[in-house]
C-alpha cells in the first residue's frame, strides 16, 4: 500500500513539472502546427541560464527563472521570425521541414552551450533540494512539491491567458483556422512569434523547476523533447487542460510502469500510450475532457 | 523522376570502382561510410522522398538489418555473412506490422509515431539480455583483418543496388503512385490508388535496404549494441542527408550522404585540430543554414543555387 | 434497373443533413445535370457516389453491383471516374505525368500509359502543355487536366465536379465541347454544374436539388421554366413575375 | 534536367577530389598540441607520434577531456620532451563518442599520421571498436578507461589494457568486505540494481554470481536507465522488498540522485555499497550533499592511495597528480584521470627502454617493451599479464589494479578496506536517516 500510495505521489509531482514542459510543445503545436524537435534542448538552454545565475550570483533556480523565461522568450521569438517562419509556408517536397529545422537548430544550441560550459555535468544542490514531508511511511520531496505548486500557478496563468486576454484569443483563433484569423485582421506572423516565445519561456520555467531535483548537462534534452511531444498528444495539441491531464497521467505511467513491471522498460509505457492515443483518440485527452 | 541518362552513372561508377584500390586504408574507409549512407538515404528516399512519408524511425531497420547479422553468430554461431540475406529479411517481417499501425497516420504524426517505434525497439533490445545481449552487445571476427577493399565492393555493391531498385521502382507504375500519394493522397484514391498498399509497397523495399546497410555494418565494424544502431541520431542523420541533396530526387540522397560524410568528416579531422571543439557546432550551423536556404536540397533547388551563382537574387516559392 | 441507381441516400454532417433521400437512377451514354444553388448538396452527393463520405443510408448500385460500402479505389476500378469541385492536381508532376498515373489503373507497363495518356492529353486539347508540372497551370487547364486524369482510366461514368465553375465564357464553351466529346465516345456523363448555361447546353436529363432534397427533374427546357427551380435560384418574387 | 544532371556531376567530381586532395595536406595542418601552434608549420620528420583518440566534444567529452588533460599532465610533469633525438608529438583525434568515428579517428592516425603508438579508449562500445581495429592495423593501443571485459579477451596483442580495470574485476577488494564484515554483521538480503549499460550489465553479472556463491538472497536485481529523471519508483519498489544491502551501479550523476532519493525515501538499509563509477566522482557529493555520507563504494583509484615512485629521475606520488589536476584544471580528477595519468607512464617507461636498449623505437619494438611492463603509477603496480579468472574469463596483456572499498564519512571519501591501506575506520552498520 506503501508503495502504491508512494509510487502515486512520484508520478503526479514529476508529472507537474512535465506538464510546464508540454504546455510550451503543445502551444507550439496547435498554434503552429510544428512539431519542436529542439524543446528540449531550448529547455536545457533556460536551464544553463538558471545555472549561471545559480553559480554566479547564487540565486536560487526559482527566482532565476525570471530571468530565464524573458531570455528563451527573447531567443524563441527571433527563432520563429527569422528562421522557422522562412520554411514553414515554403512549397516544399517534405512538408516536415520545419520538424527538421528544429531537430538542427537544437543541435546548435547544444553544441554552443557545450563550446561555453563543456560537457560536464552541473547540478544545483541546495539543502532545500532534499527536505521531505513524511506521510506514514510515505515521503513528499518538498521542492518537488513546490515546483508542483509553481507549475499549476503556471498552467492556470496560461488558461487565463488564453481564455481571457485578446492575445490569447488571437492564439486561439490563429489554432483554430489560421486563414479565418489572417481575414479577421490577426497578424498571423506576430502570434505565431510571440506563440513560439512563450512556449520556450515555458519550457525554461519547466526547466528552472527541475534544476534543484534534477542535474544539468548539454545532452540533457532529448528525452525531455520526446516526454513533452507523448504529453502533448496524450492531451492533444493547443489544449492547456490537456497538457495538464497528460502531464499527470504520463508522469504516474512512468512511475507505475517501474515499480510494477520494470525501471527498463518505463519509457516504453509512454511510447505505447503515445501511439494508442494517436490512433483511437486522435484529439487527445482534451476532446474527451471537454464532454 | 529520374530521367534515362547513362552519361552520369557510367562516370561515377567507374570512378567508384577504379580509384579506390589506389587510395588509403583510411580513405577507403571514409568511402565505405560514404557508400552505406548513399545506400541508406537512397532508401530513406524512396518512402520519404517519393511516397511522402518521412518516418523519423528508421535506425529501426538499420538497426533490424545489424542484429539480423549479429543473432545469427550469437545464438547459432552462423557466419554474419548470411546477415545479408537475414538482415533485410527481418527488417521487413518487422516493418510490415509497423507499417499497417503507422501509415493510418498522416504528416507530423507519422513522423512521431516513426520515432516511438524506434525507441521502443531500442529498449526492447536493451532490456532483453536474453535474446539481444543486451547492451553487452554482439562482438564478431572480422573477416577481413585491415583488408579494406572486400568490404568497399561489397558496400559499393549494396549501394549500387539500391540505386537500382529506386531506379527501377520510380520507372515503373510504382513510382508515378508513390509520387501520387505523396502529392495528394485523396486525388489518388479517386484515381483508384490504394494508398495503405502502396506504402507498404515504398516501406518494403526502403526497410529492405536499410536493413542490408544494417547487416553490412554488423560485418564491417565487428561490434554492434542497441545504443549504437538504434539511436535518434542515426534517424535523424537519415534525413538530415536526404534533405541536404535533395528529396525526392534521384541523385539527390546519393549527393546528400557523400557530401554529409565528408563534410562531417573534414570538419572533424582536419579542420578540428585547427578550431578545436567547436567543429561539430560549424557542422550543425552548415545543416541549419541548407535547411532553410535550401529546403528542397542542392538538387531540388538547384534552378536557386545557379541564379546564385550568377549574381542574381534568388526568388523564393511561397515564404512571407 | 438503371445503369447508375441512387436509393434514398441520406448523408449527414452532425445536425446538419447534406444528402435527405436522394433517388435518383442514371441511364448508359446520357449527360445527367445535377443543378442546385451553393450549398445544395450536390457535391456531397458526389462524395457519397465514391465513398469519401459513406451515406449514412440508402444504397448505390453500380451495374448491379452495390458500391455503398465499397472503398474509393475499388469504386474507381470499377469504372466510375471523377473530377473534383476544387482541383486536386498531383502539382509537382507534370500534365502528361498526371494523366498517366490515371492511365495505370488499366495497365501495369510504363509505355503502355504513356501512349494512352498521350491520346487523352490530344483529345482533351492539353497537348501543348504537357510537359509543364501541374501546379503551373490556369485554372481552367488544370479542370481539364482532371478530366484527362479520369478519362485515362477508362471509366464507363464520370463524375464532373463543377467543370465551368471560374471559367470564363470561352472557356466554358471550349469544356462544353469536352463534355460532348465524352459522351460521344460513349462514356456516361453525371455533371453537377452551378452554371446554368453549361448544364442546359449538354445535358439530356437535369435534376434539380435544394437543401439536399430533389425539386424538380426533367429536360434543361422544362427546368428553365420550372417555377421550383426559378425560386431555389432567383427567389420567390420571380416566379410571380413570370 | 540534363544542365542539373552535368552540374551534379560536376559537383560529386569536384567533393570527390576535394576528398582526397584535402587529406593530402592534413598532416602538415594537423597540429602536435593546442599550445604549440607555431612550431607546427615544419614538424620534425623522425618525431615519435603518440595518437589520441578520446570523444574531446559530444555528450562523453567530459571524460575524453579528463583523459587528454591528465595525459597532458604526465607528459609535462615527466619532462621527457624526445626520446633517442626524436621529439615526442601528439596527434590529437576527436571521435564523438561513436564507434564508427572512433573507427574513423583510428585509421586516421594509423595510416595517415603513421603514429607509433595510441592512447584511447573511452565508453565500450568506442574502446571495442578501436581495439579491434589497432588488432588489425597492427598498432599498439593503450586503453584507458573502457571496462567491456571482451576488449581483452579476445586474444588482441596489440591492445595493452594495464591500468583499466575490466568490468566484472571493479567489486574485486569488496568481497573481502563482504565476508569479513558484512555477513558477520547480518546481511542476508541484497537488493541490486544496474545502469542498463554494457558496464552496467558485466558488473552485475559478475555480482549477482559472488553473491549466490555467499548464499546471499538477491531480494531486487532490475537495470534501470541512467538518465531517468525520478528513481523514486524504483527505490520505493526496493524498499518495498526490505534488504540488508543495496548493491547499485551506477553512471555518473544519476548515482547522486539515487543517494538523495534514497535519503529522502528513507530507505534504511545495514549498508548502501555503490560500484565505483559515480559513487567515486566529484560531483557525487556535490550533488548528493548530506545524503552522500555512509555510502560504502568500491573503487579503483582514490588521491589517498599512497602509490609513489620515480620514472624518468622525476619523483612522483599519486597525491601530488590529485592536486596538481586540481591546481591547474579546476576541478577534481576521478580514476578516469588517473588513469590517463597511469597510461602516459607506462608509454613513456616503454618508450625509455626501447631507447635504454639501444632499438630503434618502432609500432613492433614499444608492443615487445609493454608486455614487460612493470610499473609503478598512479593506478598502482601495473604489469600486462595473460591471466585467467573464476568466472572463465581469459583476458592478454590485461594488468588489475588494486581495487578499494570507500567510504563517504562527513563528505570525505575514505579508504576503509583493505584494512592495511586504510585511511579510516568503516562505519558499519550505517545510522537509520531519521538519526542523521
Amino acid at each position: 500500500m506503501a508503495l502504491f500510495g508512494q509510487t502515486i505521489i512520484c508520478g503526479f509531482l514529476m508529472g507537474g513539472v512535465y506538464a510546464v514542459i508540454a504546455i510550451g510543445m503543445t502551444l507550439i503545436l496547435g498554434v503552429m502546427k510544428i512539431i519542436n524537435i529542439g524543446h528540449g534542448h531550448l529547455m536545457m538552454v533556460g536551464m544553463y541560464v538558471c545555472f549561471a545565475l545559480f553559480a554566479s550570483l547564487g540565486l536560487h533556480p526559482y527566482i532565476a527563472m525570471f530571468v530565464a523565461m524573458p531570455c528563451l522568450f527573447g531567443i524563441g521569438y527571433l527563432l520563429q521570425r527569422y528562421s522557422i517562419q522562412r520554411v514553414r509556408f515554403v512549397d516544399t517536397i517534405l512538408p516536415q521541414t520545419q520538424v527538421l529545422l528544429t531537430l538542427a537548430i537544437g543541435l546548435v544550441f547544444v553544441e554552443i552551450i557545450r563550446v561555453i560550459f563543456k560537457s560536464d555535468f552541473r547540478s544545483v544542490y541546495t539543502p532545500f533540494s532534499s527536505k521531505c514531508l513524511y506521510i506514514g511511511d510515505m515521503s513528499i520531496s518538498l521542492p518537488q512539491l513546490v515546483s508542483f505548486g509553481i507549475a499549476m500557478a503556471f498552467v492556470a496563468g496560461l488558461h487565463i491567458l488564453l481564455t481571457r486576454t485578446d492575445f490569447g484569443r488571437s492564439i486561439r483563433a490563429t489554432a483554430q483556422d489560421l486563414d479565418a484569423a489572417k481575414y479577421m485582421g490577426v497578424d498571423a506572423l506576430r502570434v505565431s512569434s510571440l506563440t513560439f516565445g512563450l512556449g520556450m519561456a515555458l519550457a525554461a520555467a519547466g526547466g528552472a523547476l527541475l534544476l534543484p531535483i534534477f542535474y544539468l548537462f548539454p545532452d540533457i534534452g532529448t528525452p525531455f523533447t520526446i516526454k513533452a511531444l507523448i504529453i502533448t498528444i496524450l492531451g492533444g495539441a493547443g489544449s492547456t487542460v490537456g497538457a495538464l491531464s497528460g502531464g499527470l497521467v504520463f508522469g504516474m505511467a512512468e512511475s507505475l510502469g517501474a515499480v510494477y513491471w520494470a525501471p527498463g522498460y518505463k519509457d516504453v509505457v509512454g511510447f505505447v500510450i503515445f501511439l494508442l492515443v494517436l490512433l483511437f483518440m486522435p484529439g487527445g485527452l482534451k476532446t474527451v475532457i471537454k464532454r | 523522376m529520374a530521367k534515362k541518362s547513362w552519361f552520369l552513372p557510367a562516370i561515377l561508377g567507374i570512378v567508384a570502382i577504379a580509384l579506390p584500390p589506389f587510395l588509403g586504408g583510411y580513405f577507403q574507409h571514409i568511402l565505405i561510410l560514404v557508400m552505406m549512407w548513399i545506400a541508406m538515404a537512397t532508401g530513406w528516399n524512396l518512402l520519404g522522398g517519393y511516397c511522402g512519408q518521412a518516418s523519423l524511425g528508421s535506425a529501426a531497420f538499420f538497426g533490424l538489418g545489424a542484429y539480423g547479422a549479429g543473432l545469427l553468430h550469437l545464438h547459432w554461431g552462423i557466419s554474419p555473412w548470411w546477415g545479408v540475406i537475414a538482415g533485410p529479411v527481418l527488417a521487413i517481417i518487422v516493418c510490415i506490422p509497423i507499417g499497417l499501425v503507422t501509415f493510418r497516420l498522416r504528416g507530423g504524426y507519422f513522423v512521431l509515431s516513426m520515432l516511438a517505434v524506434c525507441e521502443t525497439i531500442r529498449i526492447v533490445f536493451l532490456n532483453w539480455v536474453e535474446m539481444s545481449a543486451g547492451p553487452l552487445g554482439i562482438i564478431i571476427e572480422r573477416t577481413w583483418g585491415m583488408e579494406k577493399l572486400p568490404y568497399y565492393y561489397m558496400v559499393l555493391a549494396i549501394a549500387a543496388l539500391s540505386l537500382y531498385v529506386v531506379y527501377r521502382l520510380m520507372k515503373s507504375k510504382f513510382g508515378y503512385y508513390f509520387v501520387s500519394i505523396r502529392e495528394d493522397q485523396d486525388a489518388a484514391e479517386g484515381l483508384g490508388i490504394p494508398s495503405t498498399k502502396y506504402k507498404m509497397y515504398a516501406l518494403i523495399p526502403c526497410a529492405g535496404i536499410i536493413g542490408l546497410a544494417g547487416a553490412f555494418y554488423m560485418n564491417y565494424m565487428a561490434f554492434i549494441e542497441p545504443n549504437v544502431v538504434f539511436p535518434l541520431i542515426i534517424s535523424a542523420t537519415m534525413i538530415l542527408t536526404v534533405m541536404l541533396g535533395g528529396p525526392g530526387t534521384f541523385w539527390g540522397p546519393a549527393l546528400g550522404a557523400t557530401i554529409f560524410v565528408l563534410l562531417s568528416e573534414l570538419l572533424r579531422a582536419f579542420a578540428g585540430p585547427v578550431i578545436g571543439t567547436i567543429h561539430y557546432l560549424l557542422f550543425a550551423l552548415i545543416l541549419v543554414l541548407v535547411i532553410m536556404f535550401l529546403p528542397n536540397g542542392i538538387v531540388g533547388e538547384w534552378a536557386k543555387i545557379r541564379r546564385l551563382f550568377r549574381g542574381k537574387k534568388p526568388v523564393y516559392v511561397g515564404g512571407e | 434497373m438503371a445503369y447508375l441507381d441512387i436509393k434514398h441516400v441520406v448523408r449527414k454532417f452532425g445536425g446538419l443533413v447534406a444528402v435527405n433521400d436522394i433517388t435518383v437512377g442514371l441511364e448508359q451514354g446520357e449527360i445527367f445535370g445535377l443543378i442546385g444553388p451553393n450549398g445544395s448538396g450536390k457535391t456531397t452527393l458526389f462524395n457519397t457516389i465514391n465513398n469519401y463520405y459513406p451515406a449514412n443510408s440508402g444504397e448505390i448500385i453500380f451495374k448491379g453491383i452495390p458500391i455503398t460500402r465499397m472503398s474509393t479505389h475499388k469504386i474507381c476500378r470499377l469504372g466510375i471516374g471523377r473530377t473534383f469541385q476544387v482541383v486536386k492536381p498531383l502539382r509537382r508532376m507534370t500534365v502528361l505525368e498526371n494523366v498517366m498515373a490515371g492511365a495505370f489503373l488499366r495497365t501495369n507497363s510504363a509505355t503502355k500509359a504513356r501512349d494512352k495518356a498521350l491520346e487523352i492529353v490530344d483529345f482533351c486539347e492539353l497537348m501543348p502543355r504537357k510537359d509543364m508540372p501541374a501546379k503551373d497551370l490556369p485554372i481552367a487547364d488544370k479542370k481539364r487536366m482532371e478530366i484527362a486524369r479520369s478519362l485515362a482510366g477508362d471509366p464507363e461514368l464520370i463524375l464532373l465536379d463543377e467543370t465551368a465553375a471560374g471559367l470564363n465564357l470561352k472557356e466554358i464553351e471550349a469544356a462544353m465541347v469536352i463534355v460532348k466529346k465524352i459522351r460521344d465516345s460513349g462514356i456516361t456523363c453525371f455533371v453537377v454544374e452551378h452554371v446554368m448555361k453549361f448544364l442546359m447546353g449538354i445535358s439530356d436529363r437535369v435534376m434539380c436539388i435544394n437543401f439536399g432534397v430533389e425539386i424538380a427533374r426533367g429536360t434543361p427546357k422544362e427546368m428553365s421554366r420550372h417555377p421550383e427551380v426559378i425560386k431555389a435560384y432567383l427567389g420567390e418574387e420571380y416566379v410571380k413575375g413570370k | 534536367m540534363k544542365k542539373v544532371k552535368l552540374g551534379l556531376l560536376l559537383g560529386l567530381v569536384v567533393v570527390l577530389v576535394a576528398a582526397f586532395a584535402l587529406p593530402g595536406c592534413a598532416p602538415e595542418v594537423a597540429p602536435p598540441e593546442e599550445e604549440e601552434e607555431e612550431e607546427e608549420e615544419e614538424v620534425p620528420t623522425g618525431s615519435i607520434k603518440i595518437g589520441i583518440n578520446f570523444p574531446l566534444t559530444g555528450a562523453k567529452a567530459n571524460f575524453g577531456t579528463m583523459d587528454w588533460l591528465s595525459i597532458q599532465m604526465a607528459y609535462a610533469k615527466f619532462g621527457i620532451e624526445e626520446v633517442g633525438g626524436r621529439p615526442i608529438r601528439f596527434v590529437i583525434e576527436d571521435n564523438r563518442g561513436d564507434p564508427a568515428t572512433g573507427k574513423s579517428a583510428f585509421e586516421k592516425l594509423a595510416i595517415l599520421d603513421e603514429v607509433d603508438i595510441v592512447l584511447g579508449g573511452y565508453t565500450s562500445s568506442v574502446g571495442v571498436t578501436q581495439a579491434a581495429a589497432a588488432n588489425d592495423l597492427k598498432v599498439p593501443f593503450l586503453i584507458c578507461n573502457s571496462s567491456k571485459d571482451d576488449i581483452t579477451m579476445e586474444g588482441w596483442e596489440w591492445v595493452f589494457s594495464g591500468a583499466r580495470v575490466p568490468a566484472s574485476h571493479y567489486a574485486d577488494a569488496m568481497w573481502g568486505f563482504v565476508d569479513g564484515v558484512l555477513i558477520p554483521g547480518g546481511v542476508s538480503k541484497v537488493a541490486l540494481f544496474y545502469e542498463m549499460s554494457d558496464w552496467g550489465t558485466s558488473s552485475a553479472e559478475a555480482l549477482r554470481a559472488n553473491f549466490e556463491d555467499r548464499g546471499i538472497e538477491l531480494v531486487y536485481d532490475e537495470p534501470y536507465d541512467s538518465d531517468a529523471i525520478d528513481h523514486k519508483p524504483m527505490l520505493a519498489a526496493v524498499k518495498a522488498k526490505k534488504p540488508d544491502m543495496i548493491m547499485a551501479v551506477s553512471y555518473l550523476m544519476d548515482a547522486s540522485l539515487i543517494a538523495r532519493q534514497a535519503g529522502e525515501l528513507r530507505l534504511d538499509v545495514l549498508c548502501f555499497m555503490g560500484q565505483a563509477g559515480g559513487y567515486t566522482m566529484p560531483e557525487f557529493v556535490v550533488n548528493a550533499g548530506e545524503n552522500a555520507n555512509y555510502v560504502l563504494t568500491t573503487a579503483n583509484w582514490s588521491p589517498l592511495a599512497a602509490w609513489e615512485g620515480e620514472l624518468a629521475g622525476v619523483k612522483w606520488t599519486n597525491q601530488e597528480y590529485y592536486e596538481g589536476y586540481l591546481g591547474s584544471y579546476g576541478g577534481e580528477p576521478d580514476y578516469h584521470g588517473a588513469q590517463g595519468f597511469a597510461q602516459w607512464m607506462i608509454c613513456l617507461d616503454a618508450l625509455l627502454r626501447i631507447d635504454a636498449a639501444g632499438e630503434s623505437i618502432n609500432r613492433e619494438t614499444i608492443r615487445e617493451a609493454l608486455t614487460e611492463t612493470n610499473l609503478m603509477t598512479a593506478m598502482g603496480l601495473i604489469e600486462h599479464k595473460d591471466w585467467c579468472d573464476d568466472m572463465g574469463h581469459c583476458y592478454t596483456n590485461q594488468g588489475l589494479p588494486l581495487t578499494y572499498v570507500m567510504q563517504w564519512q562527513n563528505l570525505a571519501q575514505e579508504v576503509v578496506w583493505p584494512v592495511e591501506a586504510k585511511s579510516a575506520d568503516y562505519i558499519f552498520p550505517v545510522p537509520k536517516w531519521e538519526e542523521r
